[in-house]
């Protein structure tokens, strides 16, 4: 480990003092992560179809995707994918990670700690299972197939993520909430549930991105309904691109802007301290 | 009684005190993800071991079976070197994107102040718009004759240079894709140091950078090593990469298993190459575990 | 070799992972060719009658990305009210992967040597053609694809498009190219060459290099054929089958490329098309074709029939060729395209050639299984 | 359960002379270990109860066990004469302080009172007013939209209470509620709390390890270890006459002196007696401990009837009001006196280490233990 943070020694001086340097070697690093970006940006509003000369502005490509009905059914499906995988994943996930938490017995515990697995699998594992699975199965591929393969995939995100806002929680809300005359179920619901808010905010919106950019498992596990956008796309690259795809980008990247947003915004309408960004850093 | 023996007692007090009519809901909230898990993952994990044994029958469709064919075709050095080459790969995506990501972590969560929160989300941001858009955007910034070698050559730096289809590619590829997840867990266990730290470290080493050696990278090596799952894992399965940027000998596990799924149309062996990929991982997870059991004793 | 009866391995993983409800589910399909689903429903649709051409749903549609004019498609959703869902795929090797794993499509665009592996599959119908309104631009006018080899009579398919495999390179950077396959091991252009990703393209072109068939699975000759391809890779810049792009961007300076494309290439992204040169190498180029066909599972094969018959149209067959950049093979099709490539001789495809010794063929189970071998060892080493 | 609790409801004839809690043999096992033994305990309605002692000595544990977050392993809880043993939490009457407060983050102060009260399906009305009465009684009036997160420690703390006395439970549990205030917050809290139980009236159960804090605030205190009541009495009794070891070393600093007894003398050392008068009980030849307040052994000054004991000066420790002073009676007793420093005392009139003293103290101040 010392070794390969040899080469930073140079600016670590001044980080531990000035930070010159190391706001400099930030700052390049956001600027090398933004430089594909402006790409795409400025290649979406390109009047010609070449992705390496600009030639003028145009929103040509804009009107090229809105009228693609290939590329907005693609849209439509990965927006479907990531808002049922997200909200079944939350409820699973939270489960999971309750039970993680809550439960005694050690074939309980065990249960529980395998269904974590899929955390430390790389997605291609994921991705040929499912496909091997559902062929088997005789199950048609389809989106309720992309769904169930990304739920699988996401539930252990989102059971850790809620799992490490539980643990900071104290035993006693919840046995205070029973103590208020509350059954177990209605302690649940009406204050861990509340309490634990951003997590699965944050776990949600993390579900959603993760799923909605996710290409591997979509590409193992898709089937004639419209594509995921990801797979759409993928196969663009690989065969010929449009620009098209660079407008698709640069909403997409709006559609982002708006989430992060939202994620640090959500809480504190809710009257929180902690951002639901920070539970995705923490997580 | 000593004062130990009586906290171990507070603590198996806490541990076991739920009232089994509260254990219930717990079991009862347990079953649908674990049923869940146990179908579509643990199953099918199993068909995928099970199928690993099989072979292609006449049709061109899999058939399972008893035979050691697929690890023994497996065997060969061409495989071998693949799995090697992976392994590389992902190693230098790990130690490449600690290495970058740190000072990056370091920067925003010592010295971000008030837009702490702003540069974080300016820094995820890039990450929830497409992966595969972005790479393919590099890819047109980096060809031969891109916006970058055409800047090379205007200012006369260099007669160009060849950026993609080579192993540095796929590993560029591979870190641009993951290195936000190196960066957050990093952050994350900077917040939660304690500055005064830094400080007190300040008084016992004589120079900043030793104070940093001494205090600051112990202090945040859980999250170096969360970082270091979350970039190794995708990149040791990763076939994407590989696919857009690399060049004819930058193979890795993943575009042979993809192959084999998609292309080869040989699943047993892609089954068997899927296995082989999983008993690697559970050799480095316990390697990992123990890693992180040692920070967890050292706390 | 000796193989444990499939049912009993099944049984047992059954009782290992599932208990005996789901036994009921999965007996009903499967991993073996035997029984399962396709075939046996390729016996069903052969009794029952053939589609009839009538909007019965939108139009499940699976082909190449960008490989048809937006406005043909345009005008078809806009005359029959019904929307394209569009699927594209990356190989047929990919594609015929996804059907057989039971997507369900309404018109696939597979190549000449698939479609006949999906026709004795049983994965594709039976076509009328009287549903045909421009049935006689595509038949009965002596095309040879009234009965080409891969589809007597064209009963499943209707023929589309037509191409060689061939070479194109720069001639600003490369001055020594010797019209031949070896053009691909070119010391010049090292480190720029491009050879298509697809397994009969790599395999082939190394075949005519050597001096072999295209569609050989004779050991000796796969291990030649392995040999000569590793010796090729210290020269390739990649494997690609995004010809057109790899040329645009300036990556390729020799690309081993569809004669479509380039022409698509050539008209639509080169920033100066007098530097590209496509050749036909002297030991023989292959020369390929594919065509529309219906699966047997299709949802709307009512919709499909007129969108085959749709593309038959002369004016989309105009619009077609001039956005593709190949030649379509109807009456009309030849004569556009000629006009199109006139410019580029090499360009030119003489559809009398098509039954040549270069188009792919099937294999059996075996010797495709080690043709795939090869391309398998080729990409990982 | 519902016919469990008419049946214990039809039974019992709820009287005022009813106990508000009656414990019977409660166990408390975990595996092997046993946290709470066999204990029998009866708190009375309105009254100031304190279970004190050490942590792990089973305290927290029986509290838990009257609110129901722990099932008895053994032994009957009965609430005001019912039967509650195995009842669910949420079904006693009884309400609980937690030590971390266990506000509900996601309700303002208002949610969090009424809380209790929304539960039991009032009308919004009346939770209204009686969350208002009671923010006003806890002085937290002006603060019924603040978030828990806003609130100062003391604030917080007086949340906890409100929302769980708003609720008029028969029994209020309160599981060291001060112990995360700072000492001069706490203190002030001490005063309060006092005044709230006596103006509501309501049976409180307190658990606590701070001895002052119990001594202060209590009608009865329980002194727990190891899972069994060591002494249960008012205040003045277990720090008077402590009726074990335990509960006189726990309870403020004891001089401790173990011996045999004959003849009217304990003797704790060799050669070393220490009169005890007007204990017959006492038999020849038994062992007797003796304990005796440092407060309650004088340095000078003394009275005619007083029992005196030589000794030398081993340290000198002032603390301002008192001053404390170790003096060896033998190579092994060392006995603590402390000494209030009087308006009349000059700081040469005292003694420094090493001087030779005699001290000494009233028969009746020894407390003889079993």
């Amino acid at each position: 480990m010392a070794s390969e943070t040899v080469p930073t020694t140079g600016r670590r001086r001044s980080v531990e003092g000035k930070p010159t340097f190391a706001v400099a070697f930030t700052a390049l690093f956001l600027f090398v992560l933004y430089v594909p970006i402006v790409v795409v940006v400025l290649f979406s509003f390109n009047s010609k179809k070449s992705l390496s000369v600009f030639g003028g502005f145009s929103t040509r490509w804009y009107q090229d995707f809105f009228n693609d009905e290939g590329l907005l059914s693609s849209l439509r499906a990965s927006l479907f994918i990531s808002t049922v995988t997200m909200l079944c994943s939350i409820v699973l996930g939270t489960m999971l990670a309750l039970a993680l938490e809550r439960v005694t017995s050690r074939p309980a515990r065990i249960t529980g700690t395998v269904a974590l697995i899929p955390l430390v699998t790389p997605e291609i594992v994921t991705g040929v299972a499912a496909l091997l699975f559902f062929t088997g199965l005789g199950m048609k591929l389809s989106l309720t197939t992309v769904i169930i393969a990304e739920i699988t995939f996401s539930i252990s995100y989102v059971a850790v993520i809620v799992r490490g806002r539980l643990s900071s929680m104290s035993d006693e809300v919840e046995e205070a909430a029973r103590d208020l005359g509350c059954t177990p179920f209605q302690a649940l619901r009406l204050v861990v549930l509340p309490t634990i808010l951003p997590a699965l905010i944050a776990a949600g919106l993390l579900i959603f991105a993760l799923v909605f950019d996710d290409f591997i498992l979509a590409f193992f596990t898709t089937g004639i309904d419209p594509q995921p956008l990801s797979v759409r796309i993928y196969s663009e690259i690989r065969m010929t691109i449009s620009p098209a795809i660079n407008a698709v980008g640069t909403c997409m990247l709006l559609v982002s802007v708006l989430l992060i947003s939202l994620s640090l915004v959500v809480p504190r309408l809710l009257g929180r301290k902690d951002s639901s960004l920070d539970l995705i850093s923490g997580g | 009684m000593s004062l130990q023996v009586e906290d171990a007692l507070v603590d198996l007090a806490k541990e076991k005190r739920r009232s089994p009519t509260r254990t219930r809901l717990w079991n009862v909230l347990l079953a649908p993800p674990a049923l869940w898990m146990l179908v579509f993952f643990i199953s099918s994990v199993t068909i995928v071991v099970l199928l690993s044994f099989g072979h292609v029958g006449d049709t061109g469709k899999p058939v399972f079976g008893f035979s050691l064919d697929n690890y023994k075709a497996l065997s060969d050095p061409v495989y071998l070197k693949v799995f090697i080459r992976s392994a590389v790969f992902a190693i230098a995506t790990t130690a490449i994107s600690l290495v970058l990501g740190y000072p990056v972590a370091y920067t925003i969560a010592l010295h971000g102040g008030k837009y702490k929160n702003a540069l974080i989300a300016f820094l995820v941001i890039p990450f929830f718009a497409s992966y595969l858009i972005r790479m393919y955007a590099w890819s047109t910034l980096l060809a031969d004759e891109g916006l970058i070698n055409q800047l090379l050559r205007d200012t006369g730096l260099s007669s160009g240079i060849r950026f993609l289809n080579t192993p540095g590619a796929v590993i560029a590829g591979l870190v641009y894709g993951s290195i936000v997840f190196m960066v957050l867990p990093i952050y994350a266990s900077l917040e939660r140091m304690d500055t005064a730290l830094i400080e007190a470290g300040k008084d016992l080493y004589h120079s900043p950078l030793q104070t940093f050696f001494a205090v600051t990278v112990p202090a945040t090596r859980a999250g170096m090593l969360g970082g270091v799952l979350l970039v190794f894992l995708p990149a040791l399965g990763d076939f994407v990469s590989a696919q857009l940027l690399g060049g004819p000998s930058t193979y890795m596990i993943g575009n042979l298993i993809q192959q084999q799924f998609f292309e080869g149309q040989n699943q047993p062996l892609g089954s068997a190459l899927t296995v082989v990929l999983m008993l690697a991982l559970l050799i480095f997870m316990v390697f990992y575990l123990r890693a992180t059991q040692r920070v967890n004793r050292e706390k | 070799m000796t193989e444990p009866r499939l049912s009993m391995n099944r049984r047992d993983f059954l009782r290992g992972s599932f208990g005996v409800g789901a036994a009921a589910a999965l007996a009903a399909c499967g991993f073996s060719g035997g029984s399962s689903t396709p075939s046996a429903s390729s016996n069903a649709s052969s009794a029952a009658p053939m589609a009839q051409a009538k909007v019965d749903g939108d139009l499940i549609y699976y082909s190449w990305a960008d490989y048809c004019d937006p406005a043909v498609k345009a005008g078809f959703k806009s005359k029959y009210g019904v929307n394209i869902v569009e699927t594209n795929y990356d190989g047929y090797a990919g594609m015929l992967a996804k059907i057989q794993a039971g997507n369900a499509y309404d018109v696939v665009l597979p190549g000449a040597r698939y479609v006949e592996l999906m026709r004795k599959q049983g994965l594709i119908q039976k076509l009328d053609k009287s549903q045909f309104k421009n049935a006689d631009q595509l038949f009965g006018w002596g095309s040879y694809f009234d009965n080409p080899w891969y589809d007597p009579n064209s009963d499943y398919s209707t023929p589309f498009s037509m191409w060689t495999t061939g070479i194109a390179y720069r001639k600003d950077k490369v001055t020594t190219a010797q019209g031949s396959w070896n053009d691909l091991w070119n010391e010049q252009a090292k480190g720029h060459i491009y050879v298509l990703d697809e397994d009969d393209e790599a395999i082939g072109m190394a075949a005519l290099k050597l001096g072999l068939d295209v569609n050989t699975a004779n050991p000796d000759d796969l291990a030649k054929i392995k040999d000569v391809l590793i010796s090729q890779k210290p020269y390739l810049r990649a494997y690609s089958t995004d010809d057109i792009n790899n040329m645009a961007s300036g990556n390729a300076w020799i690309h081993h490329s569809w004669s479509g494309d380039f022409l698509n290439f050539i008209k639509t992204q080169a920033t100066d098309p007098t530097q590209w040169v496509y050749e036909l190498p002297k030991e023989g180029a292959p020369l390929n074709s594919d065509a529309w066909v219906i699966p047997t599972n299709a949802p709307h094969p009512g919709t499909a029939l007129l969108w085959l018959d749709w593309l038959m149209q002369p004016d989309n067959v105009a619009k077609n060729i001039d956005y593709l950049g190949y030649p379509l093979l109807t009456k009309t099709g030849p004569d556009l395209y000629a006009k199109a490539a006139s410019a580029y001789p090499s360009l030119a495809v003489d559809v009398s050639k098509v039954v040549n010794p270069t188009v792919y063929k099937n294999h059996d189970p075996a010797d495709q299984a080690a043709r795939n071998a090869v391309w398998t060892e080729v990409k990982a080493a | 359960m519902t016919d469990q609790i008419s049946a214990a409801t039809g039974a019992s004839d709820v009287t005022s002379q009813t106990p508000a809690i009656e414990l019977i043999g409660l166990t408390k096992k975990f595996g092997d270990t046993t946290v709470v033994d066999h204990l029998s305990l009866d708190i009375r309605r309105g009254e100031f109860f304190s279970l004190l002692g050490p942590s792990g000595c089973g305290k927290t544990t029986t509290l838990r066990m009257i609110a129901g977050f722990s099932d008895a392993t053994e032994g009957r809880i009965l609430l005001g004469g019912q039967d509650v043993t195995s009842v669910q939490p949420h079904k006693r009457n009884v309400n609980t302080v937690f030590q971390s407060y266990a506000l509900f983050d996601h309700l303002d102060v208002e949610g969090n009172v009424g809380f209790g009260l929304k539960r039991k399906g009032l009308d919004k009305s009346e939770i209204s007013r009686r969350v208002n009465d009671m923010l006003e009684l806890v002085d937290l009036g002006g603060r019924k939209s603040a978030k828990p997160r806003e609130l100062s420690g003391g604030q917080k703390q007086r949340v906890a209470l409100a929302r769980a006395l708003v609720n008029r439970p028969e029994v209020l549990l309160l599981d060291e509620p001060l112990a995360a205030l700072d000492l001069k917050l706490r203190h002030r809290m001490q005063v309060e709390l006092k005044e709230i139980q006596r103006e509501v009236g309501i049976t409180f159960v307190f658990v606590t390890h701070d001895q002052d804090e119990a001594l202060t605030l209590s009608d009865r205190i329980a002194i727990m270890n190891n899972g069994v009541i060591e002494q249960c009495g008012t205040p003045e009794d277990v720090y008077e006459r402590p009726k074990t070891v335990f509960a006189a070393g726990f309870i403020g600093t004891s001089n401790l002196m173990t011996g045999t007894y004959s003849a009217g003398a304990v003797t704790v050392a060799p050669g070393l007696r220490v009169e005890l008068p007007g204990h017959p009980e006492l038999i020849d030849g038994s062992t007797a401990s003796i304990a005796i307040r440092p407060e309650k052994i004088w340095i000078a000054d003394f009275e005619p009837d007083m029992v005196r004991v030589h000794g030398t000066v081993a340290a000198t420790v002032y603390h301002g009001a008192t001053t404390q002073y170790l003096v060896n009676i033998s190579p092994e007793i060392q006995l603590t006196v402390v000494e209030q420093n009087l308006v009349r005392s000059h700081h040469d009139d005292r003694w420094s280490d090493g001087d030779s003293v005699e001290i000494g103290w009233k028969p009746e101040h020894v407390v003889v233990i079993g």
